[in-house]
C-alpha cells in the first residue's frame, strides 16, 4: 500500500478550493454519522436496563422488553450460520482448492455469486416467502428466515471465506504438493488452520450482515414477538421490532432506540471479535 | 579422481568421495530425452537431454531466468498445477516415464522430493512437518513414525537442537533449521531422487555451509540435482554439472559433463566464458 | 476425493441459488404477467391493484420513485463520497484518516432500519418543518446518500490509495498545483474504480427498502417535488405484500422480479467496468 | 437439523413438529408453570383436554384481541399454542380456504363469493376519523372529508381550522379498514390524493399523533385504546354522531363492521375449542378490553 499525500508545494486558489472541499466534503460524511450516533446513545441509553434485555415486551413494546425478540434473533441467525458456514466453506473450498483457476465453472460461479450478491434483501424476502414459506410448507417461521438470511450472506461469506483461503502462502501450497500430501490432509490440516483466523471473521462478517436485516425477514420470520415454541414458530428479530416499534407503535420511540443499540452493540461485537482471535492466533500462523 | 578441487576438499573433509564407486561408472537414473517446457507464450526449455546418474550430485547452472528451476519443476511434475504450462518430451526415472498421462503423482513425489528456495516448513508443529505426511502416506505405526522422526532429524542434524521443542511452531526455528526440517521431512518419505533449487540462496552464510555438508552427505544414498547460481557452490558439491543458457528467446543444454571437465576443459566456449566469469 | 465431490457440488449449489430465486420470483409472477399483460403495468392510470375488475397495475409511479431515490441519493453521496476519500488519501492529516475511516466503517455498518429510525424520528420532522407532512422524496434521497456514502468512499479510497507514489513525485517534481496533480496523475487512472463504487452504491440505493418505506410516505403518485411523498419498487413490495392475494400478490411478485432484473443488469455492467479497466492495465 | 429434512417433503404440514431443540423444552416448561397458575383463573372449558397449534392469519384489527384471548387459552389448555399473524382480511380469508391457517381473521361482512367458509362473528367495531390532536377542528361533514381525501381541499382553513396544510394519512391497497371506509363515503381508490400512505391501524394512528395537520381513519376500538394510552389523537364523531365503542353498541353509529372468524370445512379439535373460547362469555370482557363490541352486548 503505496500511501502518498501530496504536499503544499504551491498555494493557488484552485489549491484552496479542492482543500476546502475536501474538508467540507468530510464534514458531510461525518455529521449524519455523529447525528445518528448521538441520538441512538441518547435517546437509546435512557430507556436501556438489564431488565430490558429479559423482559417479554408488553403494550405492543411501549413497556417490557426484548427477551423474546432477542431469543427469536438468535436462533433465527443460528439457522442462518447452520447453514452458510459449512456449504459456505465448502463452496470456498471447492472454488479455491478444486476447481481450475479461472475456469468456466470458476467464473460461471463468481458471477452467479455477485448476481446474488446484487439482489435486493426485499426480492430475497419474497423468494424466502414464496420457496420456504409456502413451497416448502414451512410457513412463516424462525427456520424459513434463518434459511432466507443464509441465502442472502452466502455470496459475502464465500467471497470472505475465499479470501481468508488465498491467504495461505504459495509456498506452504507448494510444499504440500511437493509432499504429494493428499488434497483433504492438506486442506484440512494445513489450509484450514492457517485460514481459520480469516474465517472467523467472515463468519462474524456475514453474521453481522444478517442481524441487520430486516426486509428480507419481514415475510418469513414474521412480526410475533412472543417467545417462539419451536423452529417452526414465526418469531421477530431484533430488526424487525425496530421497524415495528417505530412504525406502528405510538410512543415506541423510545424502545426502538434502547432496541436499535442493542443491535448496534451486537453488530460491532460480532465484527470485532474475531479481530481478536486473529491477534491471538497471529504467532502461530506462518511467517510471511 | 576427485571432482572436487583441493581448496573444497579441505572444507569438506567428510564428503565420501574418493569411495564411491557408482560416480565412476555412472549409471543413468534420471533420463530427460528432448524436453520442451512452453509457457502461453514464452518457450522456457528447449530440446534439453540429460541423464543424471545415479548416486551422484548434479548440479545444474546458468544465469538467472534460463529454466533450471522449470526444469527441476518438470522432474517431480510441479509444473501440472501451473496454468498454461506446456511439456514436451520424456523424463525417466530408472527407466520408466515420469511425464505419462496414468503416473502415480503420489508415488513419483515420494520417489523424487523437491527442496525449494525459500524454506517452506508446513504451519504446523516441528514433529508434526514429518509426521503428517508420514501419516498421509500410510505410515500407520505410531512407533515406526516416532523413529522415523528420531532418524530424519539425526541425519539433517537437526535432533540435538530441537529434541527438546519437538511440539514448537516451525516457524520459530531459524532460516536454516527450516531448511534443514523440510529436507528431513522429504527424507522421512525415502525418496530416491532430491531436486533443491537453490537451496541456500534464502540463508546466510553459515547456515548455507551446513546445507552443503548436508547435500554431500546424501550423496550415494540418494540421487542429488542441485540447481545453483552460485558456481563455487557447484564446483564445491556437484560430481556432474549442467551447464544451461538462454539462447534466442529459449533455454537449452550448454554442456553436460563432469564437473571438473566443465570448469576446467570446458568444449564449448560459452561454458568457459561463463564459468570463467566473463559473462553470465 | 469425498472433499472435492463436497467442494464442488457446494459451489454449484450455491450458484444454483441464483436460478431458483428467479426461478420462484417469475412463477408468482406469472399470473400477473399472463392476465394484466407487460403493457398494462405501464399503461394503467394508477396503482390501485384490488383484486377484480378494477384492478390498475401501473408500475410506473414506483419505477419513477424508485429512480428518482436512487438518482437524487446518488448526485448527493457521489460527490461527498468521491471528495471525502480525495481529501483523506492526500490532503489532510493521517490521524484524521484514520478517525474518517474508522467513522464510515461503522457508518456502513448501521442496519438500514437503524438509518431510517433516525430518518423517521429526526429528519422527517426537520422536514416537515420545511414543509408538510415531512415524509418525501427528499427525505428519502437523504436517507438513502447517508446508507451508500460509505460504499462510495470505501471505493475511492482504495483507489486512490493504490496510486503508486511514484506517479504523484513525478508530477510534483514538475512544480505542478495539487489540482494540477489531482487532474494529471490521478483522476485518468482512479476513474473506472470510481465508476464501479458508483455503480454498487446506486445498486444498493436502488435495492434498499427499510430506511425508504420509513421516510418516503409511499404514495404511489409521481412526486412534482421534493416534499412530495414517493413510493419506490421496493417500498411497495414492503408495504403491500403482506396484506396481498391472488393478482394483487402476482403483480407485486412482477415487481420484484422487474427490480430484481434492474439491480442484476447494474450488477454486470459494474463487471462490465471492472473488467474493461483490468484489461487495459494489463496490455 | 432434523426439522430442516423433514421439512423438504413438499407441502408437508409441520407446525408443532418442531420441538426439537433443547430451548423448545425449557420454553415449554417455562408455559407449563405459567399456566398451572392460570389454570385455577381460568374458567369454562377445563374438562375438555386438547394439544396442538392453531395459527391464526389476518386483519390486523383483529389481531390484538385473538392474540390475548389466545395468551388466556394457551393458559387454560397447556399444550396448546396459537399463533397469530396479521396479514389482512383478504389473505385471512385466502389462507382459511387454502389451508395454510387453521383460522382466518376478516374485519368485515363475508361476500358472496366467500360463502363457503364457515364464519363466526367475534365482534363489532366501528371505523372513525382521527385528528392530531393539536387541530382545532371539532366536526367534518361528509361533504368536507369527501373534499379532504381528493385533494380539493388541501389547507385546514379551507374547513374552517387554522392555515395549515392538510396531510392526508391514507391506507395500503388490499385493507378492509380501506374498503369500508372507501365504501361509506362513496369514494372510488383512484379518487384518493393521499399525502403518506401507510400499512395498518397502528402505523395511521402513530403517523397522525406524529403529524401535525394530520388526518386519517382507522378501527374505533384501536383509536380508543390509544387515546386511552395517551397518544396524540382525537376522534371525529360522524354525520353528528360521536366516535365511541358505546355508540357502535348501540347501534347508532353509521361506520360499522363486523369483525369475523373463518375456517374451512375441516376444523381439528383444538381449533374447535378455541373459537368456542372465543365465543364464549370468558372472552367478553377482553373484547370489551380492547375497547371492541361484543356480540352480546
Amino acid at each position: 500500500m503505496t500511501e502518498a499525500r501530496i504536499h503544499r508545494s504551491t498555494t493557488s486558489k484552485s489549491d484552496v478550493a479542492v482543500q476546502t472541499a475536501s474538508w467540507l466534503a468530510l464534514v458531510a460524511l461525518l455529521v449524519p454519522l455523529g447525528l445518528i450516533v448521538g441520538d441512538l446513545l441518547m435517546r437509546g441509553a435512557t430507556s436501556l436496563s438489564p431488565q430490558f434485555l429479559v423482559d417479554s415486551p408488553s403494550k405492543a413494546g411501549r413497556e417490557g422488553g426484548i427477551g423474546p425478540v432477542l431469543l427469536s434473533t438468535l436462533l433465527v441467525m443460528g439457522v442462518c450460520l447452520l447453514v452458510v458456514v459449512p456449504l459456505g466453506l465448502a463452496a470456498a473450498i471447492g472454488l479455491n482448492e478444486y476447481l481450475r483457476r479461472g475456469g468456466f465453472a470458476v467464473r460461471t460461479v463468481r458471477i452467479a455469486l455477485d448476481v446474488l450478491a446484487g439482489t435486493p434483501s426485499i426480492a430475497l424476502g419474497m423468494f424466502g416467502y414464496a420457496f420456504f414459506c409456502i413451497a416448502l410448507g414451512m410457513g412463516v417461521s424462525i427456520l424459513a428466515g434463518g434459511l432466507t438470511l443464509a441465502c442472502m450472506v452466502m455470496p459475502l461469506y464465500v467471497r470472505l471465506s475465499e479470501q481468508a483461503l488465498r491467504t495461505v502462502p504459495d509456498d506452504v501450497r507448494a510444499a504440500a504438493d511437493a509432499l504429494a500430501l493428499r488434497r483433504y490432509t492438506a486442506i484440512l490440516r494445513i489450509v484450514l488452520p492457517v485460514a481459520a483466523p480469516g474465517l472467523f471473521a467472515a463468519t462474524g462478517l456475514a453474521l453481522a450482515r444478517a442481524l441487520a436485516e430486516t426486509a428480507a425477514l419481514l415475510f418469513t420470520s414474521g412480526y410475533v414477538s412472543r417467545t417462539p415454541g419451536s423452529l417452526l414458530d414465526p418469531g421477530r428479530v431484533l430488526a424487525v421490532h425496530i421497524f415495528d416499534l417505530s412504525m406502528n407503535v405510538p410512543g415506541g420511540d423510545g424502545p426502538a432506540y434502547a432496541t436499535a443499540l442493542v443491535l448496534v452493540a451486537l453488530l460491532l461485537s460480532v465484527s470485532g471479535v474475531p479481530r481478536l482471535v486473529r491477534g491471538f492466533t497471529r504467532r502461530w500462523s506462518h511467517p510471511v | 579422481m576427485s571432482q572436487i578441487d583441493n581448496r573444497a576438499r579441505a572444507l569438506l573433509p567428510w564428503c565420501p568421495m574418493e569411495k564411491t564407486a557408482p560416480c565412476c561408472t555412472p549409471r543413468t537414473y534420471l533420463e530427460v530425452t528432448d524436453l520442451t517446457v512452453k509457457y502461453k507464450n514464452t518457450t522456457a526449455l528447449r530440446h534439453v537431454s540429460i541423464e543424471i546418474p545415479r548416486g551422484c550430485v548434479t548440479a545444474i547452472v546458468g544465469p538467472s531466468g534460463c529454466g533450471k528451476s522449470t526444469l527441476l519443476h518438470v522432474i517431480n511434475r510441479m509444473t501440472d498445477a501451473v496454468a498454461g504450462c506446456d511439456v514436451r518430451g520424456s523424463v525417466r526415472l530408472a527407466g520408466a516415464e515420469v511425464l505419462g498421462k496414468g503416473v502415480d503423482l503420489r508415488m513419483l513425489r515420494r520417489r523424487v522430493g523437491l527442496i525449494f528456495q525459500r524454506p517452506n516448513p508446513l504451519p504446523l508443529s516441528i514433529a508434526e512437518n514429518v509426521l503428517l505426511p508420514l501419516r498421509d502416506h500410510g505410515f500407520t505405526g505410531r512407533e515406526e513414525r516416532a523413529s522415523i522422526l528420531e532418524r530424519v532429524l539425526h541425519e539433517v542434524g537437526l535432533w540435538d537442537e530441537v529434541a527438546q521443542r519437538l511440539n514448537a511452531p516451525a516457524a520459530t526455528l531459524s532460516g536454516g533449521q527450516q531448511q534443514r526440517l523440510c529436507i528431513a521431512r522429504c527424507l522421512a518419505l525415502l525418496p530416491e531422487v532430491i531436486l533443491f533449487d537453490e537451496p541456500c540462496s534464502a540463508l546466510d552464510p553459515i547456515a548455507a555451509e551446513i546445507i552443503e555438508q548436508l547435500i554431500c552427505r546424501l550423496r550415494n544414498r540418494y540421487t542429488v540435482v542441485i540447481v545453483t547460481h552460485n558456481l563455487a557452490q557447484a564446483r564445491r558439491v556437484a560430481d556432474f554439472t549442467a551447464v544451461l543458457w538462454n539462447r534466442e528467446g529459449a533455454s537449452s543444454l550448454v554442456e553436460f559433463g563432469k564437473t571438473r571437465h566443465i570448469f576446467e576443459r570446458p568444449t564449448q566456449g560459452l561454458t568457459s566464458l561463463y564459468v570463467g566469469g566473463v559473462t553470465g | 476425493m469425498l472433499l472435492a465431490v463436497i467442494g464442488r457440488s457446494a459451489a454449484v449449489t450455491v450458484a444454483g441459488l441464483v436460478i431458483l430465486i428467479a426461478g420462484f420470483l417469475l412463477l408468482h409472477a406469472q399470473p400477473a404477467l399472463r392476465e394484466i399483460g407487460f403493457v398494462r403495468f405501464f399503461a394503467d392510470a394508477s396503482w390501485n391493484p384490488s383484486p377484480g375488475p378494477e384492478g390498475r397495475f401501473d408500475i410506473v409511479p414506483a419505477l419513477v420513485g424508485s429512480a428518482l431515490a436512487t438518482a437524487l441519493a446518488a448526485l448527493i453521496a457521489v460527490p461527498i463520497g468521491i471528495t471525502a476519500a480525495l481529501g483523506s488519501t492526500f490532503f489532510v492529516h493521517r490521524a484524521v484518516a484514520r478517525l474518517v475511516d474508522s467513522g464510515v466503517g461503522v457508518l456502513a455498518g448501521l442496519p438500514s432500519v437503524v438509518i431510517g429510525l433516525w430518518g423517521l424520528t429526526a429528519l422527517v420532522p426537520w422536514i416537515a418543518r420545511i414543509r408538510a407532512p415531512g415524509a418525501s422524496l427528499l427525505a428519502a434521497a437523504l436517507v438513502l446518500a447517508v446508507m451508500v456514502v460509505p460504499t462510495i468512499y470505501v471505493a475511492s479510497r482504495g483507489a486512490f490509495k493504490s496510486i503508486p507514489k511514484t506517479c504523484l513525485d513525478g508530477a510534483t517534481a514538475l512544480g505542478m498545483t495539487r489540482i494540477g496533480i489531482l487532474r494529471a496523475a490521478v483522476l485518468p487512472t482512479v476513474k473506472p474504480a470510481l465508476a464501479v463504487g458508483a455503480v454498487l452504491a446506486i445498486t444498493r440505493a436502488l435495492g434498499e427498502t427499510m430506511a425508504v418505506v420509513m421516510v418516503a410516505g409511499n404514495v404511489a403518485a409521481i412526486p412534482r417535488s421534493l416534499f412530495d411523498p414517493v413510493r419506490t419498487l421496493t417500498a411497495n413490495i414492503a408495504l403491500e405484500l403482506p396484506y396481498a392475494t391472488g393478482l394483487h400478490r402476482s403483480a407485486l411478485f412482477a415487481g420484484g422480479a422487474g427490480l430484481m432484473a434492474l439491480t442484476w443488469s447494474l450488477v454486470v455492467l459494474g463487471r462490465c467496468i471492472s473488467r474493461a479497466w483490468s484489461g487495459e492495465h494489463n496490455d | 437439523m432434523e426439522s430442516r429434512s423433514s421439512a423438504i417433503v413438499p407441502g408437508a404440514r409441520l407446525r408443532g413438529f418442531g420441538g426439537v431443540m433443547l430451548f423448545a423444552a425449557l420454553a415449554a416448561c417455562a408455559r407449563t408453570e405459567e399456566s398451572s397458575v392460570a389454570v385455577v383463573t381460568s374458567t369454562g372449558a377445563a374438562g375438555v383436554s386438547v394439544t396442538g397449534t392453531v395459527s391464526v392469519v389476518g386483519s390486523s384489527t383483529i389481531a390484538p384481541v385473538l392474540g390475548e384471548l389466545g395468551r388466556l387459552f394457551e393458559a387454560g389448555h397447556p399444550g396448546t399454542r396459537i399463533n397469530v399473524e396479521t396479514g389482512g382480511s383478504t389473505r385471512g380469508i385466502v389462507e382459511a380456504r387454502s389451508g395454510r391457517a387453521d383460522i382466518g381473521m376478516v374485519s368485515r361482512a363475508l361476500t358472496v363469493n366467500e360463502q363457503d367458509l364457515a364464519a363466526y362473528l367475534v365482534a363489532r367495531d366501528g371505523v372513525a376519523l382521527i385528528l392530531h390532536s393539536g387541530l382545532e377542528v371539532q366536526s367534518l361533514k361528509r361533504e368536507q372529508v369527501i373534499d379532504i381525501y381528493t385533494g380539493r381541499i388541501d389547507r385546514w382553513v379551507g374547513v374552517g381550522g387554522p392555515d395549515a396544510p392538510i396531510s392526508v394519512i391514507h391506507k395500503a391497497e388490499g385493507r378492509s379498514t380501506l374498503e369500508v371506509f372507501l365504501d361509506h363515503f362513496g369514494l372510488k381508490p383512484t379518487d384518493v390524493r393521499p399525502s403518506v400512505v401507510v400499512g395498518d391501524n397502528q402505523q395511521c394512528i402513530k403517523s397522525v399523533a406524529s403529524i401535525p395537520g394530520a388526518i386519517g381513519y382507522v378501527s374505533i376500538g384501536a383509536a380508543e385504546f390509544a387515546v386511552a394510552d395517551g397518544v396524540g389523537i382525537r376522534l371525529l364523531p360522524l354525520d353528528g354522531i360521536c366516535a365511541t365503542t358505546a355508540n357502535v353498541r348501540a347501534k347508532r353509529y353509521a361506520l360499522t363492521r363486523e369483525l369475523n372468524l373463518v375456517t374451512d370445512a375441516t376444523v381439528s379439535p383444538v381449533t374447535r375449542a378455541f373459537i368456542d373460547f372465543v365465543l364464549s362469555s370468558d372472552a367478553t370482557e377482553t373484547i370489551r378490553d380492547l375497547y371492541f363490541v361484543p356480540i352480546g352486548d
